[in-house]
């Protein structure tokens, strides 16, 4: 398997032709269920010129016993220039996620963004379908509004653990979405049964365009029934990364290109990418 | 008025503040203003395509980070058809990185980028020779010495040699590049290290080992930076684990000309551009007038020679 | 039943967890029972007294220290007269680090010290070879194996070389320490680093430089001890920054069959006690019966025999 | 000039056989002038046999920005094992003291102790005399109380750049010392002054012995009145310290003996050294 590398040009356009290191103060910081926190900052309008699917670099907090020094990635789960607020739903993972849920209303929090390509929803694109698990939700849920602010038929596909486990349910039906959810402890979350639902969906409505992210399980899925049906698609993926704008190449992932396989930074180039060019792991 | 402007060999910069290698590239200018840096260091490239090493590239250990992004390239055309015209529109001179696995490969890039736009030419001799078993160019004084003479007779522009921490010849690879011809060295590049996950038994870098930079370097790369500025003449770059203003201002008193901040943009995007500001600040409070007022001003004259040339530690 | 027991050649240690030279002594007895370590290791002793270096002696640099104490040493006979008999009381056993200027005072101190009640002695070559302009021993292969030959002839009991991060030799050291007749390694001493006050522009340490250790060095240490435990069949003793029950174990897993905690020992006098436990907790919690389920399980197989030995980060 | 090495047996017997390290709870932390502040905290009574003149080695806290690595050593300011309080007299100076200023009621902080050589007060000594300026007040309070205590006649010289620097005033006096204040701005700190003084107390009650710290300058005042006329005498010495226990031998100071000039370990053999073994730096 020949590896080419990353055939960007400098040429191509930044989502955001102007990023910026800011210090938005916390509003709250609180669990949305056993497993995720939902973090609100208030930030300045200048930085929530964002697109569904871009990412902020968050620079954790310091604390006795928990020192990050890289920053953390994170998907922008709201941003509302009009109030001027910025959320996060994350999840606790090591030390910088354990810091970050020390964080108290008022505290300072330093993040660089809005980061990376955001998803694209075509205009000849009607009828959309999100496929989610976990934190994807958190990238995902930022599109919704979005489609749903520009007229779109949504439906939702939400997985988790068990029922307890889903979130960010009533957002998706708030926007009109139409919600089906799927968990492993009702045994609904296999792949032969998401296979059976889409199917079914694709079927009845159409489905335009497929969106996930993370989990390689649904990329492949979605990659089949997307071939099989020739529907478009993105997927939102993640890398270990340093810089998060595009100059270290420590966050790089292969890529099928037309010219064999290519490496592309997940924090430029990405986090979004075409469906098929996706390459699992 | 303040003059915060430093002389490397035949080029001015109009401040001591650079980024280093591979830690920046024109995509920082979604961020700052890169005209106000005193140069512009791109990442090392090589003389064709190459893809780098596996993932993950990076891993953080306490305090700082380990690297082993390898050196990707898009290789010597792309650099002369696309990022010298893009590096046109600054004026902070473009210092284009290089490296080549042989001396002659090195020489032959060494020539193919010495074109107008290029203001000097920093060569990354701390990679791997294939010629020496894969040990560094700068491990040894020999093959420092042989490299950089085919490298000085491959271009008439300025040459920084850029040594590594990993040799225990700091003083002789430093004296040795100055014979080849450097007319500037950078002290230094990453050092080798290593982390493992305990939980998967796995090294947490798809190379396995990789290199130290950030605040955990600094007062290993400060010593070989003020080693040698005591054994050569040509100016000294400073690089390693600067990440504040007092980092700055210790590689300078310690007789570095320049400096190079690599793993802190990675925290703080702006912290080159925060650094400039606060070294005017500095040098207005304490008043000084030039850079040359702090350069190599360590009060070091209480210790012996033999201690500054001591090359371990009890 | 957990059984935390390692050999290190021909000795038997009931934990791998003991001091490291120079940050232990029979002072460490007012806070712990220093009889639950693996084995007590004395800070270098030479053969003459010695007063050491001037002071400031140590500093503070980010998340970590330099020192620069020198080798103050009361001497053999006060080591034979004195310390000997005080760890008589203690049955953890008992090793004498020393050190000497030239070759044959090395070998004459190593046979002086070779008495009962001294259970191995740890050669610390890292320290300068006046024969070789003031070179560590340890510095470079052919230096190390002549030294390392003498101090064999001199003494019958379990010889560990401590080697130095300093070199760029680290694989070819370490096996010239074990053809010169070495039982272990100890990987690894200090590594040479300087700091500057920016307000007086003196060096922090009285000595203009010192050693880096804690935190910062582990990253660094670890693969230095990575690359000895391919390198040779004797044991290696992993030594820089072990601060955690997961510092260890990252050794542990990197190949060492034990380790020594230094620096941390400053932080919290206990920090010893408390990894034995947590370290027989931990194999409680993941079912291992001995230290030889973990030792070597490094899962590298995925690399290459050449990144293996690379001397250099690109 | 030559110097010795520590002529130290470990036959020497160690102020306390057993030194702890304990998590305390600070009761409270709070400014007692513009420089000066007193961290009260609560410890359990076996941390608390105490000799006036020792000291504690305190692991300062970590904040965002301060990050302290090695610990501080701080004297005793009190020690009251009937009421299981710990007090320490502090100034910022840096990092350490920094973050250790940012301590508030309830949370903990790791220290090391007691450690050291504390004065010694003999018995047939009966009238003292305290000299001490800025924070050297805080390594002679307990000495001061504890001379109290064993019926001595206390007579504490206490000097500062200006009259609201003084501290502890109350407290000296509350332990019926005879106090005389010298500051710098009324122009009755110098040495001139501080001599004409003493060899005023010594010519009308007589002074057994000097107790001070710190200063190089009161020093050698000390040495030359003791010397000239035979008064015993003890200094608080200060020095780098990693370990604080005697193990790394980085706090060495020079001092005079019969034999030479040998090192001694502040933490160790310190940091209270006979007065005319000490030399000045
Ligand atoms: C573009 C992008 C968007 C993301 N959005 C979210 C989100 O909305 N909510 C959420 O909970 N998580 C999100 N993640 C994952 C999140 O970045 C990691 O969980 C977090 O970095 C873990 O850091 P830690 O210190 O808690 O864990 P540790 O395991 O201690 O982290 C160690 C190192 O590994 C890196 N790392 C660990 N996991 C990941 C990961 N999955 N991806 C990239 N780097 C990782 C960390 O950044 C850090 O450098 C996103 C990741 C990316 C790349
Ligand atoms: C036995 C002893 C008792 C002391 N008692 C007191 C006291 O009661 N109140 C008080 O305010 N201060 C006292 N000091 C001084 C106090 O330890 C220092 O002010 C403190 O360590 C400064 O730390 P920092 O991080 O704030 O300053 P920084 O300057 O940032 O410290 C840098 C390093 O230098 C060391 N250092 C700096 N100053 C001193 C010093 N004077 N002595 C020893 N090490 C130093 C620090 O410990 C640290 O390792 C005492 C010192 C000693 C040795
Ligand atoms: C992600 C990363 C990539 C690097 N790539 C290169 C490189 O291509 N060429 C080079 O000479 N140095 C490279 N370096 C080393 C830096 O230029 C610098 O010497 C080193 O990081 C120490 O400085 P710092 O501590 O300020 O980062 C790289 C460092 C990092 C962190
Ligand atoms: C204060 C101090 C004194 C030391 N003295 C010696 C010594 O006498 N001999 C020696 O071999 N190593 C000496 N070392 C090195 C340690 O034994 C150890 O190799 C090093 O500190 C790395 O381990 P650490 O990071 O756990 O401290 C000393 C280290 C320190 C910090
Ligand atoms: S994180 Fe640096 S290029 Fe993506
Ligand atoms: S501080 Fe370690 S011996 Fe005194």
């Amino acid at each position: 398997m020949t590896v080419a590398v990353v055939d960007v040009t400098p040429g191509i356009v930044p989502a955001n032709e102007q990023v910026f290191e800011t210090e938005c103060q916390v509003i709250s910081n609180s669990p949305v269920n056993n497993d995720y926190r939902l973090l609100v900052l208030a930030a300045p309008a200048e930085i929530l010129n964002c697109t569904p699917g871009q990412f902020f670099h968050l620079q954790c907090p310091v604390r006795e016993g928990l020192q990050p020094y890289l920053r953390r990635p994170m998907s922008i789960y709201g941003y509302f220039p009009e109030k001027g607020e910025l959320q996060f739903l994350y999840k606790i993972a090591g030390t910088g996620t354990a810091a970050l849920a020390t964080l108290a209303p008022g505290e300072p929090l330093n993040v660089v963004g809005p980061l990376g390509q955001g998803f694209d929803i075509r205009d000849d694109w009607q009828n959309l379908l999100l496929l989610a698990r976990g934190v994807g939700l958190a990238t995902l849920a930022p599109l919704a509004l979005e489609a749903h602010k520009r007229g779109k038929t949504l439906t939702a596909i939400c997985s988790a653990r068990s029922p307890e486990m889903l979130m960010s349910i009533d957002y998706f039906r708030d926007l009109g979405a139409n919600i089906i959810t799927v968990t492993d402890s009702e045994e609904t979350s296999g792949l032969e049964n998401l296979e059976k639902l889409i199917e079914g969906l694709i079927a009845t409505n159409g489905i335009d365009a497929f969106y996930t992210c993370g989990s390689n399980r649904l990329l492949k899925l979605l990659q089949t029934l997307g071939a099989r049906h020739n529907i478009s698609g993105q997927i939102a993926l993640e890398q270990q990364m340093a810089c998060g704008l595009g100059m270290c190449q420590c966050c790089v992932r292969s890529f099928q290109s037309p010219t064999g396989i290519v490496h592309k930074r997940v924090c430029k180039e990405g986090p979004v990418f075409d469906l098929q060019e996706a390459m699992g792991w | 008025m303040v003059d915060l402007s430093v002389q490397i060999g035949d080029l001015r910069l109009k401040n001591p503040i650079m980024p280093a290698s591979g830690t920046f590239s024109e995509d920082l200018a979604t961020m700052l203003d890169i005209n106000t840096l005193g140069a512009l260091v791109t990442k090392t490239i090589t003389h064709g395509i190459r893809q780098g090493n596996p993932t993950p590239r990076v891993c953080e250990v306490a305090g700082s980070m380990l690297n082993s992004i390898g050196i990707p390239s898009k290789g010597v055309d792309y650099f002369r058809n696309v990022t010298v015209p893009y590096y046109q529109a600054y004026d902070s001179p473009l210092v284009v990185s290089i490296s080549g696995n042989t001396t002659d490969e090195f020489a032959q890039l060494c020539e193919a980028v010495s074109v107008p736009g290029v203001a000097a030419i920093e060569v990354n001799i701390s990679c791997p020779n294939i010629e020496e078993d894969g040990k560094a160019f700068a491990m040894r004084p020999s093959s420092t010495l042989d490299v950089m003479r085919k490298l000085r007779a491959a271009t008439d522009l300025p040459l920084w040699a850029k040594l590594t921490p990993n040799t225990g010849e700091t003083s002789d690879v430093a004296r040795a590049a100055q014979e080849g011809g450097a007319d500037a060295l950078v002290v230094c590049n990453t050092m080798l290290a290593m982390s493992i996950d305990v939980q998967s038994r796995k090294p947490r870098l798809g190379n396995l080992m990789g290199g130290l930079s950030g605040p955990s370097l600094k007062p290993i790369a400060l010593r070989m930076a003020y080693q040698c500025a005591k054994a050569v003449d040509i100016p000294v770059i400073g690089c390693g684990g600067i990440s504040t203003t007092e980092d700055v201002l210790e590689y300078l008193i310690a007789g570095a000309s320049a400096v190079q901040v690599g793993t802190a943009t990675f925290i703080n995007p702006t912290a080159m551009i925060r650094i400039i500001a606060e070294l005017e600040a500095y040098m207005v409070a304490y008043n000084f007038s030039k850079m040359t007022d702090i350069i190599n001003s360590v009060r070091d004259e209480e210790a012996a020679d033999t201690v500054v040339f001591m090359e371990t530690a009890p």
